[in-house]
C-alpha cells in the first residue's frame, strides 16, 4: 500500500508548552487511521502540522513521499491534505454554498459569480452525503450540528486524498454518525487516506484499521483496531484501566420535585413540553438533531422568549425572564455551543470558572479577592485534570477539550440547585468523562437535580434515572433509566412524528 | 544675532481670510527681516487648542506674539505669563478683556455688517423679507456679524424682517445647502447675507443651483469667487475688512514694541462695502484678495 | 444527514426572506414618515424644487457612503472617506487648471488618486495590520494636510474648464424630461450605487467583502490571498471617494483644500442607519441610500420648518437614534 | 489525568508577565523616543514649562480617552464624549454662575450630568440595543444642541465663583515643590486614571467590562445581569465625561457651548494608540495614557519646532501610523 504521509520525530513548542514531543504518524491510501489521545495530548496541533497552520519546529514530514513542509493551508491543499477543523471555522453571514466554495467560486467572465453553479454543486455534494440542507440557508441561523454537516461537506468538495477529521462526530447523533461512516467508507475505496480523531471510542471499531495512541505530546504506538480490545487503547491513553460502572436508580420517591415545566411553547421549536425532575435525579435528554432540547434548556433557562408555560422551582412558580432570573433562582445551564455561548475565549481560565459567581469574591465596595479566585480555580484545574499551564492561560489556547472542562467548572463552582447540561462532553476525553460522570452522580447524590441533554445514547443511558425523549419539539416519551431500557426504545420515541402523540410511560 | 522671531496664533488658519492675514504678515516679516510663523485652529470653536498653541509659542522664547482671541478671557494666565517674559503681545482681529496687549489690530465687525444691512436695504427697496447664513454661532466674528446685521435692521428699516438665521459653519456646500432649504421656506425672500467667504459663496451657489432669481445677497470679505461672483452680478456686493493689512500692521506693531517704541493702543484697518462698480478702484482693489 | 429536510420546512426559510423584504420595506417607511411629516408640517416643502435639492445634498454625502458601506462589510472603517474627496477633488484642480490638460485627464486623476489612496490604506490594513481605525485616521491627516500642500491652501477654481460644472449640476434627464431636471450628481450617485451593489451581490469581490467581514481567519484558511483582496476593496472604496471629489469640485465649481473634516462621521452614520452591521459581514447599498436619504430630508425639512440651529441639532440625533430604534424593534432584537 | 501542574512551571507564568512589560516599556520608548527627538531638534522643546504645558494640554484629551477605554473594552464606542464633557461644563456654569449656588454643587452637579447621560447612552445601548455608534452619535449631537440650548449659545463665565479657575491650573504640588508646579488638572488626570485602572483590574465592574467586550453572550448566560453592568460602565464613562467638562471649563474659565466636536476622535485615537482594541475584550488605562500623551507630544513637538501648520497634519498622520504600526511589529502580527 502506498504511504501518504510519514511524519517522523515531530516537535512543536508553544510559549509554555511543549505541544509535541518527536511524535511519529504515518497514513496509507484507502484507510481510517484513527488520532486517539486525552485532551490537550497534542492531536490537534500535529494535524494543523500536517495541512500548513502551523510550523514544525522539527522532525521530518513526507506527504506522497516527497518532503513536504506546506507554509499554509493553500499549499497544503494543493499537496492533497484537507481538514475538518475541531472549532467550526465558518463564516457565520454567508450561505452555505458560499461557505463551502469560498475562494473557489465558479466564476463567469469578468469576476462575476456564478451563483446559479455555486448552489447547484453544492446541493448535489449534500445529495451525496444525504443529507437535507438547503445550499442557500444562511450558517449562522443553523444549529451546531447543521453548521458541523457544512464543515463536512466542504472538506469533501476539495476531493482531497488526505483528508483530516478533527471530531467531526463531537456534534453530531448517531444517525447523522452513520451517515458519515458511510461516506468514509465510500471514500476509503476510492482510495482516499482519513486521519480521524474522535472521543468517542465505540466508533473506533466501526470505523478505524489502525489506530495511532499519544499521551502528553509523545508518541505512544500504534495498533491494529480489529485486533486490539479498546480497554487496552484506553489504558495506553490514560496510562491506567478504567472500570466501567452500571447506573444505579436511586429511590426517589420521597424526594421533593425541584423543577416542573408545565405546557412549554414557543412556536414550532417547543410544541407544549411539560415534565418535572426531581432532587437528587439526572434526568436524561435523547433525540436527534433539532429535536429541540437546546431550545427548552434555554427557555428554562430565560435565554429566549417563551410563548407560554409554567415553570415552578421547589414547588414555586416563578417567572424567568432572563438567564440571571434563572439564576437567582438556582438554575445553572451549560450550554452546548462553548465557543458563543460559554467562554470569554479571549480571557483567562479564572476569569472564566468565576464568571457566574463573581459576587461570591466581591466585598462590598465592589473589590475582587483575586487570591480567592485563583484557589478555587486552581481546585478546579487539579479536580478535573484541566491541562493548561497555569490558572491565567488564556482559554483560546487550550485545546478543545480543556475548553469544554473549562465551562463544566464554571457551573460546578456556581453550585446551583438545578443544573442543566447541554451536551457537557462534547470532545471530552474517556479519562475525563468518567471523571465527569462521577461529577454528576455526586452532584445528585448531594440532593441537586441534574438535566443531562446529549446526542450519545451510551451516555445517556449511563447517567439518566430517567430519559426524555424530543421529536420535533415535542416531548414523545419519558423512559424509565436502566438497562431495562434499551437503544431502540428511545430511537423509536426519538423518531415518532407527529400523529402519535401520546406520552409513553410516566415519571417513576 | 538671531533674527527677530514672532509667532501669530491666529483663529483659522485654512480659510482664505486667514491666508490673507498670513501674507500680510510675511509682507512684514520681509520688510523688516523677522521671522514668523501662523498657526490656528481647525475651526473657531477650539478655544483651548488655541491656548495649546499659545503655550507652545511661548515656549519658543518669542520677541513679540501676535494674537487673535477665539475667546476674550480664556487666554489671560498664559497672556499674563507672557507678560512676565517680558513679550509684548499685539492682538488682532479681535481684543482680549485684558490690558497685556499693546495693540489692536482689527475691524469692527459690528460696524461693518450694520453697513451690510444698510446696503440690503438700499437695495430690496427697504422692505421685504431677508435671511442670514452665518459661518459660526458661537464665534466672535459670528456674533457681531449676525448681530451687527440683525439691530442695525431693526434700528434702522423697519420694513424689512430677517426670516431666518442660519448657521453652516463656513462650509461651503453646507452652506449652499442650507441656502435652497431657506428659499424653499420662504418663496419671497428678497435678500441673503452671508457673514464670511464660505457662507457667501454657499449662498450664491445654493441660489444659482435653486435657479431662483430677484435675490440680493451680500457678502462678506472676498476671494475669487466672490469676485467673480459679484462682478457678474450674481451677488449684489460684499463688505471687506483689511486682512492684508490686518497682518501686516500687527507684525510691525510687534517689531515697533518689542524695541520698546510705543504703539497706538487701537489700529482700526478699516472695511469696505465694495460691488462691480467701486471693486476697482485702487483703494479697494488693494485690500481685496484671491 | 437524517431527514430534517430545510424544504420540508418551507417556513423557517421564507420567514426569513419575508423578514428581510419586510424590514427593507419598514426602513423605507421611515423615510416616507419623514417626508409625509414634512409634507404637512410646512406646504413649501414637497416642491420639486425641493425635493431636487435633498436629491443633490444626498449626492455627495450619498457617494462617500456607499463607499464606507464597503469598506464596513469588510469589518473595517474607514475614516479618510472626507479628507479623500477633498484630495481628489485638489488633485483634478491641479490637472484640469494648474496643468490645464484635459477633462478626461482630470478625471481619470481624481478618481486614480483616491484608488491609490485607498490601496494605501488597504495596504496599511491588510498587510502592516494595523487596525482600520488607525490607518484610516492617520490616512485622513496626511490628506487633509497634502491637500493644502499642493492647493498652496487655496481653492482652484475650475473657470477655464468649461462644463466641469455641469458635471454636478447639469441635467441629462432634464433634457430628455424637463419636468424632471434630476441633476446629474444624483445620477451618478445611483449609477455608483448601482455598481457597486452589484460588485457585491454579483462578484467574486462582493462575496470577499462580505466573508472577510463575517471571518476573515476562515477565509485564510480556505486558502484565499485575503491581504490582496482586502487591498482591492480599499482601493474601490478609494475610487469611489475619487468620484465623490469630483462631485464636490463640480458643485463648487472649485476645489476647496480645507473641506472634508467631519464627512466621514455622516457617511458612517448613513451607512448604519442603514443596517449596515460596523461589526461587518452584513450590510446593503439600498440601506445605504435609504440612510443617506433620511439623513439630508431630516437636515433639509428641519431647515424649511426654520426651526433654530441648535434644536435643529437635538431633533436630528433623537430621530437617527428613533430610526435605528425602530429597525432594532422590527428586527425583534428588544 | 497526568499530574500537569500548573505551579510546577513558574517559567510560563514570569514569561508572560515579562511579555506585558515589555510591550508596555515599548510603547512608552515610542513616547521616550518623541521627547528625545524633538529635544535634540529643539532646545525649546525640553524646558520645564513646555512640559508642563505638555501634560497641561494632555489632561482633558486624557480624561476624555479613559472614559473613553471603558466603553471600548465593553466592545463599544463613545462618540459623544467631547460634546458631553461641554455639556456638562455648560451646567456647572449654569449650577455656578447663573444659579450662583456654592462650587461644590456644581462639580457635584457636572459629574452628575455626565453620568446621567452616559446612564442614558447605556441605557439606549443596553436595553434598546441600539448599536453604539448610532447611541453615541444621537447623544453626541442632542447634547451638542443642549448645551447651545441651555447656555444661550454664548460662553458662561466663571468670573463670579472664585477659584474655580484654580480646579485645574492652580498646582497644589507647585506649592510643596516649587521646582515642580505641575498643574492640576495634570493631577486629576492622573488620580481618574488610577481610579480607573484600580477599577478594571480589581472590581466586578471591571471584569464584566472586560467580560462584556470579550463574549457579552456567554457572559449574559453565566446569568450576569449583563444590561445593568453594562449601564453602569456607560454611567461611569459619562462622570468621568463630567471631570473633564470641570477641567476644560476651569482652564478656559468659562463654559464654551460650541466645542467638543471632533474630541471624540482624538480620544478615541489616544485610546487605540495605547494598544486597546476596538473589538473590545482587551486595553489598559496605562495605555492609553501613553496615547494621549503621544499625542499631546507630537502636536506641541511639531509647534515648537515652528513646522508649517500644514506638514504638521501630515507628520502627525504619518506618526499615528507609525506608532500603531511598531506596535504590531512587536507583537509580531506581521
Ligand atoms: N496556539 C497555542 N498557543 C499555546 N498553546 C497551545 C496552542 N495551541 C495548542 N496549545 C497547547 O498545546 C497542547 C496540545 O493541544 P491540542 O489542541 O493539540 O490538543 P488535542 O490533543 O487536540 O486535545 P483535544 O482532544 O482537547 O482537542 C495543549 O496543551 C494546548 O493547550
Ligand atoms: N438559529 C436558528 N434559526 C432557525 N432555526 C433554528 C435555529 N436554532 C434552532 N433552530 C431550529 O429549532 C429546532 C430545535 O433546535 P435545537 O438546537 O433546540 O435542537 P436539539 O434537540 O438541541 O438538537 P441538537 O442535537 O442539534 O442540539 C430545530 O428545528 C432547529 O432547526
Ligand atoms: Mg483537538
Ligand atoms: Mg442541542
Amino acid at each position: 500500500m502506498t504511504v501518504l504521509v510519514d511524519m517522523k520525530a515531530i516537535e512543536k513548542r508553544f510559549p509554555g508548552v511543549h505541544a509535541l514531543k518527536s511524535v511519529h504518524f504515518n497514513l496509507r491510501a484507502g484507510e481510517v487511521h484513527a488520532l486517539m489521545g486525552e485532551n490537550g495530548a497534542g492531536k490537534s496541533t500535529l494535524m494543523k502540522i500536517l495541512s500548513g497552520i502551523y510550523g514544525k519546529d522539527g522532525g521530518e514530514m513526507l506527504i506522497n513521499g516527497k518532503v513536504a513542509n506546506p507554509e499554509g493551508p493553500r499549499e497544503a491543499q494543493d499537496l492533497g491534505v484537507g481538514i475538518i477543523h475541531q472549532e467550526l471555522s465558518l463564516m457565520n453571514d454567508l450561505t452555505a454554498a458560499q461557505n463551502i466554495f469560498i475562494g473557489r467560486e465558479p466564476r463567469l467572465s469578468f469576476g462575476r459569480l456564478d451563483e446559479k453553479a455555486l448552489n447547484a454543486q453544492a446541493q448535489e455534494i449534500f445529495d451525496s452525503m444525504n443529507l437535507g440542507l438547503d445550499p442557500k440557508a444562511i450558517v449562522g441561523d443553523m444549529t451546531i450540528a447543521k453548521q458541523q454537516m457544512v464543515e463536512i461537506a466542504k472538506a469533501l468538495s476539495y476531493r482531497s486524498q488526505i483528508l483530516i477529521m478533527d471530531e467531526p462526530t463531537a456534534a453530531l447523533n448517531d444517525a447523522e454518525i452513520a451517515e458519515l461512516f458511510v461516506i468514509i467508507r465510500r471514500l476509503k475505496t476510492e482510495g482516499v487516506g482519513i486521519i480521524y480523531i474522535s472521543h468517542k471510542m465505540d466508533e473506533l471499531k466501526q470505523i478505524a484499521d489502525r489506530v495511532t495512541v499519544m499521551r502528553d505530546g509523545e508518541y505512544v504506538g500504534t495498533v491494529e483496531a480489529a485486533d486490539t480490545p479498546i480497554s487496552k487503547i484506553i489504558a495506553m491513553m490514560v496510562g491506567r484501566e478504567l472500570e466501567s460502572e452500571e447506573v444505579v436508580i436511586p429511590d426517589l420517591s420521597n424526594a421533593e420535585t425541584a423543577l416542573e415545566v408545565l405546557g412549554l411553547k414557543r412556536g414550532k421549536e417547543i410544541r407544549d413540553v411539560s415534565f418535572s425532575v426531581k432532587k437528587g435525579e439526572i434526568l436524561g435528554f435523547a433525540g436527534l438533531m433539532g429535536a429541540g432540547r437546546t431550545e427548552v434548556a434555554r427557555a428554562i433557562f430565560g435565554a429566549d422568549p417563551l410563548d407560554s408555560g409554567e415553570i415552578s422551582v421547589h414547588g414555586n412558580v416563578c417567572k424567568i425572564g432572563s438567564p440571571s432570573d434563572a439564576v437567582a433562582h438556582g438554575i445553572g445551564y451549560l450550554s452546548e455551543d462553548r465557543k458563543h455561548f460559554g467562554l470569554a475565549t479571549g480571557m483567562d481560565v479564572r476569569a472564566n470558572v468565576v464568571m457566574a459567581s463573581l459576587s461570591e469574591f466581591t466585598d462590598k465596595l465592589g473589590r475582587l479577592d483575586q487570591a480567592a479566585m485563583k484557589e478555587v480555580t486552581q481546585d478546579y484545574i487539579r479536580q478535573l485534570d484541566i491541562r493548561t499551564p497555569s490558572d491565567i492561560q488564556e482559554v483560546r489556547l487550550l485545546s478543545g477539550g480543556n475548553q469544554q472542562k473549562v465551562v463544566i467548572a464554571k457551573w460546578l463552582l456556581r453550585d446551583c440547585d438545578i443544573l442543566i447540561f447541554d451536551e457537557p462532553t462534547r470532545g471530552i476525553d474517556v479519562g475525563a468523562k468518567s471523571e465527569i460522570y462521577k461529577l454528576l452522580n455526586t452532584l445528585a447524590e448531594q440532593g441537586r437535580a441534574i438535566i443531562v441533554i446529549s446526542s450519545e445514547l451510551p451516555e445517556v443511558m449511563r447517567l439518566s434515572h430517567r430519559i426524555a425523549v424530543m421529536c420535533e419539539g415535542r416531548l414523545t416519551g419519558i423512559l424509565s433509566g436502566g438497562s431495562k431500557t434499551t437503544q431502540e426504545d428511545i430511537m423509536h420515541l426519538a423518531t415518532q412524528r407527529e400523529a402519535a402523540m401520546q406520552p409513553v410511560g410516566e415519571a417513576p | 544675532a538671531d533674527k527677530m522671531y514672532i509667532p501669530l496664533i491666529s483663529k483659522g488658519f485654512q480659510h482664505q481670510f486667514w491666508q490673507a492675514v498670513k501674507a500680510g504678515a510675511d509682507k512684514a516679516a520681509d520688510e523688516f527681516g523677522v521671522e514668523i510663523t501662523f498657526e490656528g485652529p481647525d475651526n473657531e470653536t477650539m478655544v483651548d487648542r488655541q491656548i495649546d498653541m499659545l503655550a507652545a509659542a511661548l515656549a519658543k522664547k518669542p520677541t513679540a506674539i501676535g494674537f487673535a482671541a477665539l475667546d476674550s478671557q480664556a487666554a489671560i494666565p498664559l497672556l499674563r505669563q507672557a507678560k512676565e517674559a517680558g513679550i509684548p503681545v499685539i492682538a488682532f482681529d479681535s481684543g482680549v478683556d485684558s490690558d497685556i496687549p499693546l495693540a489692536t489690530a482689527s475691524t469692527d465687525n459690528v460696524a461693518a455688517a450694520a453697513l451690510a444691512a444698510d446696503k440690503m436695504a438700499e437695495l430690496i427697496g427697504g422692505k421685504g423679507q431677508v435671511a442670514v447664513v452665518a459661518h459660526d454661532q458661537t464665534s466672535r466674528t459670528g456674533i457681531d456679524r449676525r448681530d451687527g446685521f440683525l439691530n442695525q435692521i431693526k434700528a434702522k428699516h423697519p420694513g424689512i424682517e430677517v426670516v431666518t438665521v442660519q448657521y453652516g459653519g463656513g462650509d461651503h456646500l453646507k452652506s449652499t445647502e442650507l441656502t435652497k432649504a431657506i428659499l424653499t421656506a420662504n418663496p419671497d425672500l428678497k435678500g441673503i447675507f452671508g457673514t464670511n467667504e464660505g457662507s457667501a459663496i454657499g449662498v450664491a451657489n445654493g441660489v444659482q443651483e435653486m435657479g431662483a432669481k430677484g435675490i440680493t445677497i451680500i457678502g462678506y470679505d472676498s476671494g475669487k469667487a466672490q469676485k467673480e461672483a459679484i462682478r457678474s452680478g450674481l451677488m449684489a456686493g460684499a463688505i471687506t475688512q483689511n486682512p492684508v493689512g490686518i497682518g501686516y500692521e500687527t507684525v510691525k506693531a510687534a517689531i515697533e514694541a518689542s524695541k520698546g517704541k510705543k504703539v497706538p493702543s487701537a489700529i482700526d484697518t478699516g472695511f469696505y462695502y465694495y460691488d462691480a462698480k467701486n471693486m476697482d478702484n485702487p483703494e479697494i482693489s488693494a485690500v481685496l484678495y484671491d | 444527514m437524517t431527514a430534517v429536510n430545510a424544504t420540508k420546512r418551507p417556513s423557517i426559510f421564507s420567514h426569513l426572506i419575508d423578514t428581510g423584504a419586510h424590514q427593507k420595506m419598514l426602513a423605507f417607511a421611515s423615510l416616507v414618515l419623514l417626508l409625509v411629516g414634512f409634507s404637512i408640517a410646512s406646504p413649501n416643502f414637497m416642491q420639486m424644487s425641493n425635493m431636487l435639492a435633498i436629491l443633490q445634498a444626498t449626492s455627495v454625502n450619498g457617494v462617500l457612503a456607499v463607499a464606507a458601506t464597503l469598506v464596513i462589510i469588510t469589518g473595517g472603517i474607514d475614516l479618510s472617506v472626507g479628507t479623500l474627496m477633498t484630495f481628489c477633488a485638489v488633485i483634478a484642480g491641479v490637472i484640469l487648471t494648474k496643468a490645464g490638460l484635459p477633462l478626461p485627464l482630470g478625471l481619470i486623476g481624481a478618481i486614480g488618486a483616491g484608488a491609490l489612496c485607498g490601496l494605501t490604506s488597504g495596504t496599511l490594513v491588510a498587510k502592516a495590520k494595523i487596525p482600520p481605525f488607525i490607518a484610516t485616521l492617520g490616512m485622513m491627516l496626511v490628506l487633509k494636510g497634502l491637500s493644502l500642500v499642493i492647493s498652496g491652501t487655496r481653492p482652484i477654481y475650475f473657470n477655464d474648464t468649461p462644463g466641469f460644472d455641469q458635471i454636478a449640476r447639469g441635467s441629462l434627464i432634464g433634457e430628455i424630461f424637463p419636468a424632471f431636471p434630476v441633476p446629474n450628481g444624483v445620477l451618478i450617485l445611483f449609477l455608483i450605487a448601482g455598481a457597486a451593489a452589484y460588485i457585491l451581490s454579483r462578484t467574486v469581490l462582493g462575496r470577499y467583502t462580505f466573508a472577510l467581514g463575517s471571518n476573515e481567519e476562515s477565509v485564510r484558511l480556505s486558502g484565499v490571498n485575503t491581504e490582496a483582496w482586502k487591498m482591492g476593496i480599499y482601493a474601490l472604496a478609494g475610487g469611489i471617494c475619487g468620484v465623490a471629489g469630483i462631485l464636490i469640485a463640480s458643485r463648487l465649481n472649485s476645489a476647496q483644500p480645507a473641506l472634508g473634516l467631519g464627512y466621514e462621521l455622516e457617511a458612517i452614520a448613513a451607512v448604519v442607519i442603514g443596517g449596515t452591521s460596523l461589526a461587518g459581514g452584513r450590510g446593503t447599498i439600498m440601506g445605504t441610500l435609504i440612510g443617506a436619504l433620511i439623513m439630508a430630508v431630516l437636515t433639509n425639512g428641519l431647515r424649511v420648518l426654520s426651526v433654530a440651529q441648535e434644536w435643529q441639532t437635538v431633533v436630528t440625533g433623537v430621530i437617527i437614534i428613533l430610526a435605528v430604534y425602530a429597525d432594532m424593534v422590527r428586527k425583534g432584537k428588544t
